[in-house]
């Protein structure tokens, strides 16, 4: 046994301790915290299979702004008394306990009878590469080889924030998501949110501008995004958007409409929907991500924003 | 230098993941988040030896490691001071948003 | 001069990690919330920064060398503010009850 | 067995934990996290698919990778969903449990039995 096994073997019982800790633990706020810990080893564990791409997704929305999330709520929720009238015994825990454990034996075994030689496309994606002027294989398939994914992908968020806002209240329609931040910020919390916003700007274009030849993309650029203007909020410098404003939702809706109607486009251009003309392909995809980056921000940030008008006892 | 840089970033990892017996015991919520932002630390540090070792892209990652954990920070902090002071701004950025 | 900043760097490195086993230990050891805090900002500050400056001289240009700067600044406004909100906010809490 | 034999393995450790917080946990919000649990462990096994796929000079196979990044922010996308109706539910009924004695008003049960 070599060292870098032993780390990651190390790496590896410290996520599972951590993952136990955020299910078994009774303070729903330490269990979201223990979340946020699990989100970031997973990152690590995402480096250390050379799958950097998903490293930089899961360190920005697994652990930064999914806990965000979760911290917020948990502050609001709290822990609650448990009424339930019926109540999971020893018993019935301990049934339910041996279930999963079945699942995991099963998918554990079906990993691990997986054939010799695995199949992959990895020898098709690097043939085509060239073609598309890009040199990130991942920004590759998300945005040439498989967009219909992605662009599926960037219309999914603006459902998920339309069905956010359906939990409003019907008076509270049309209104703006109640602010993040308190009436008056800290001194410290408004210095950073003066500070760290251009910084969030900056590593978000360069995350998306790299995306092209280096890991990186829209997905990871926009979320930082998010995050930047999420800090502005909650130091008091701008308030959440009306939700009915024409230029939020032509933000929300116009990377995705980008994408469509350049897709559409290829049925004259390049014969085909969501194909490029030959040597311009890598041209088509950065003005794509360009737009879906903006969408990917705005659909993030009114996710965590939450419904509009929304006001807790 | 290689094997340096590995052996330091594991170290590195391995002893703030000592930190996290703090996210076990607390007794506050503070030394819980505490615990977290000293992983996060050492976890920027690990990427930054990982990307001197070779692995491309591996700052990208501290970056972002970096930025969020300011910024879930800035989300424990604004809910914990939230809860129980009454000045809370729901009142009128309500009104607001509805004229 | 290879040999002089892989020297350089050896050094930084282990200074860095001396700080963050501090730190750790701190954490884990130190009876109140506050004095935790102390011990965590001595990690947060020391040990990334020495880490940081011990790679400098390593990195390849300096695109790369700023990047490490960008991330050590980033993690210092966010942890400097921040510990001094977590004390804030621990210093509520035992002003409370 | 090496790094990839475990990162496959504690991804269906993960999900088999997951999925015992998420029947087990009355509260609605430990749910939530178990579901992203289960979520972390799905992307983890994905991943060690992915990276038995390693050929050409590519160190992973980029289609599952590019799935994962895609699962991920749809996994936030649900979350999101999530937190919201649960912050609602709360707003209507002042517990994060979903109870069966069905106490509250009429206006109110189409809440709570979503």
């Amino acid at each position: 046994m070599n060292v870098p096994f032993g780390f990651d073997a190390s790496l590896a019982v410290l996520t599972l301790a951590v993952a136990g800790y955020a299910i078994a633990v009774r303070e729903s706020f330490a269990a979201v915290i223990a979340f946020i810990s699990y989100g970031l080893l997973l990152a690590l564990v995402w480096v250390r299979l050379s799958a950097v791409d998903v490293a930089l997704t899961e360190g920005a929305i697994g652990g930064g702004v999914t806990g965000a999330l979760l911290i917020s709520a948990a502050a609001k929720v709290g822990n609650g008394v448990a009424d339930v009238s019926r109540p999971l015994g020893r018993v019935g825990k301990f049934f339910i306990a041996f279930l999963c454990a079945v699942i995991t034996i099963g998918i554990a075994v079906a990993f691990l009878s997986l054939p010799e030689s695995a199949p992959t496309l990895a020898p098709l994606a690097a043939e085509h590469l060239p073609s598309t002027g890009l040199g990130n294989p991942v920004t590759a398939v998300l945005l040439s080889y498989r967009a219909i994914d992605t662009l599926l992908e960037s219309v999914v968020l603006v459902f998920a924030v339309v069905g956010v806002w359906t939990f409003a209240s019907d008076h509270h329609w049309g209104g703006a998501p109640e602010s993040p931040g308190r009436d008056r910020p800290e001194e410290p919390l408004v210095f950073l949110g003066q500070i760290l916003p251009p910084l969030g700007i900056l590593i978000g274009v360069h995350l998306v501008w790299t995306g092209a030849t280096e890991p990186g993309g829209a997905f990871q650029g926009g979320t930082i995004l998010a995050a930047a203007w999420i800090l502005t909020m909650v130091a008091g410098l701008t308030k959440p958007p009306s939700i009915g404003g024409r230029w939020l939702r032509f933000a929300l809706v116009g990377g995705p409409a980008l994408f469509l109607g350049i897709g559409v486009a290829g049925f004259v251009i390049a014969k085909a929907f969501l194909a490029y003309p030959e040597g311009y392909a890598k041209a088509f995809i950065l003005v794509i991500e360009a737009g879906v980056t903006v969408s990917i921000a705005v659909a993030l940030g009114l996710l965590a924003l939450g419904p509009p008008g929304r006001r807790l006892p | 230098m290689a094997d340096f840089f590995f052996i330091a970033g594991a170290l590195i990892v391995a002893i703030t993941a000592v930190g996290l017996f703090r996210v076990l015991r607390g007794p506050d919520d503070a030394d819980r988040v505490m615990a977290a932002q000293l992983l996060g630390t050492g976890g920027v540090a690990a990427l930054l030896l990982a990307e001197v070792r070779g692995t491309r892209g591996a700052v990208d990652v501290a970056l972002v490691l970096a930025f969020l954990a300011a910024f879930s920070g800035v989300a424990f902090v604004n809910a914990s001071l939230g809860e129980g002071s009454g000045d809370n701004t729901s009142e009128h950025t309500e009104d607001d948003a509805l004229n | 001069m290879t040999l002089l900043t892989d020297a350089f760097t050896i050094v930084c490195v282990s200074g860095g990690l001396f700080f963050f086993l501090a730190g750790a230990v701190g954490l884990v050891r130190f009876p109140d919330t506050l004095a935790r805090l102390h011990a965590l900002t001595k990690a947060d500050n020391l040990g990334l920064g020495l880490i940081v400056l011990g790679l400098l001289p390593q990195s390849d240009g300096v695109l790369s060398a700023t990047k490490l700067l960008l991330v050590w600044a980033v993690a210092q406004l966010g942890g400097a503010t921040l510990s001094q909100m977590v004390a804030r906010v621990a210093k509520d809490k035992t002003s409370k009850s | 067995m090496n790094a990839l034999t475990l990162a496959g393995l504690s991804g269906a450790a993960l999900i088999g934990m997951g999925l015992y917080g998420f029947i087990t946990n009355a509260h609605l919000l430990r749910k939530i996290v178990a579901f992203n649990v289960i979520g972390g462990g799905v992307f983890l096994l994905f991943g060690a698919v992915a990276h038995r796929g390693a050929a050409s000079g590519m160190s992973a196979d980029p289609v599952p990778q590019a799935l994962v990044i895609t699962g991920i922010v749809v996994a936030f996308s649900a979350t999101a969903l999530a937190v919201a109706l649960l912050l609602r539910y709360f707003k209507e009924t002042g517990t994060p449990f979903l109870s069966d004695n069905c106490e509250t008003s009429g206006s109110r049960s189409d809440v709570e039995r979503s």
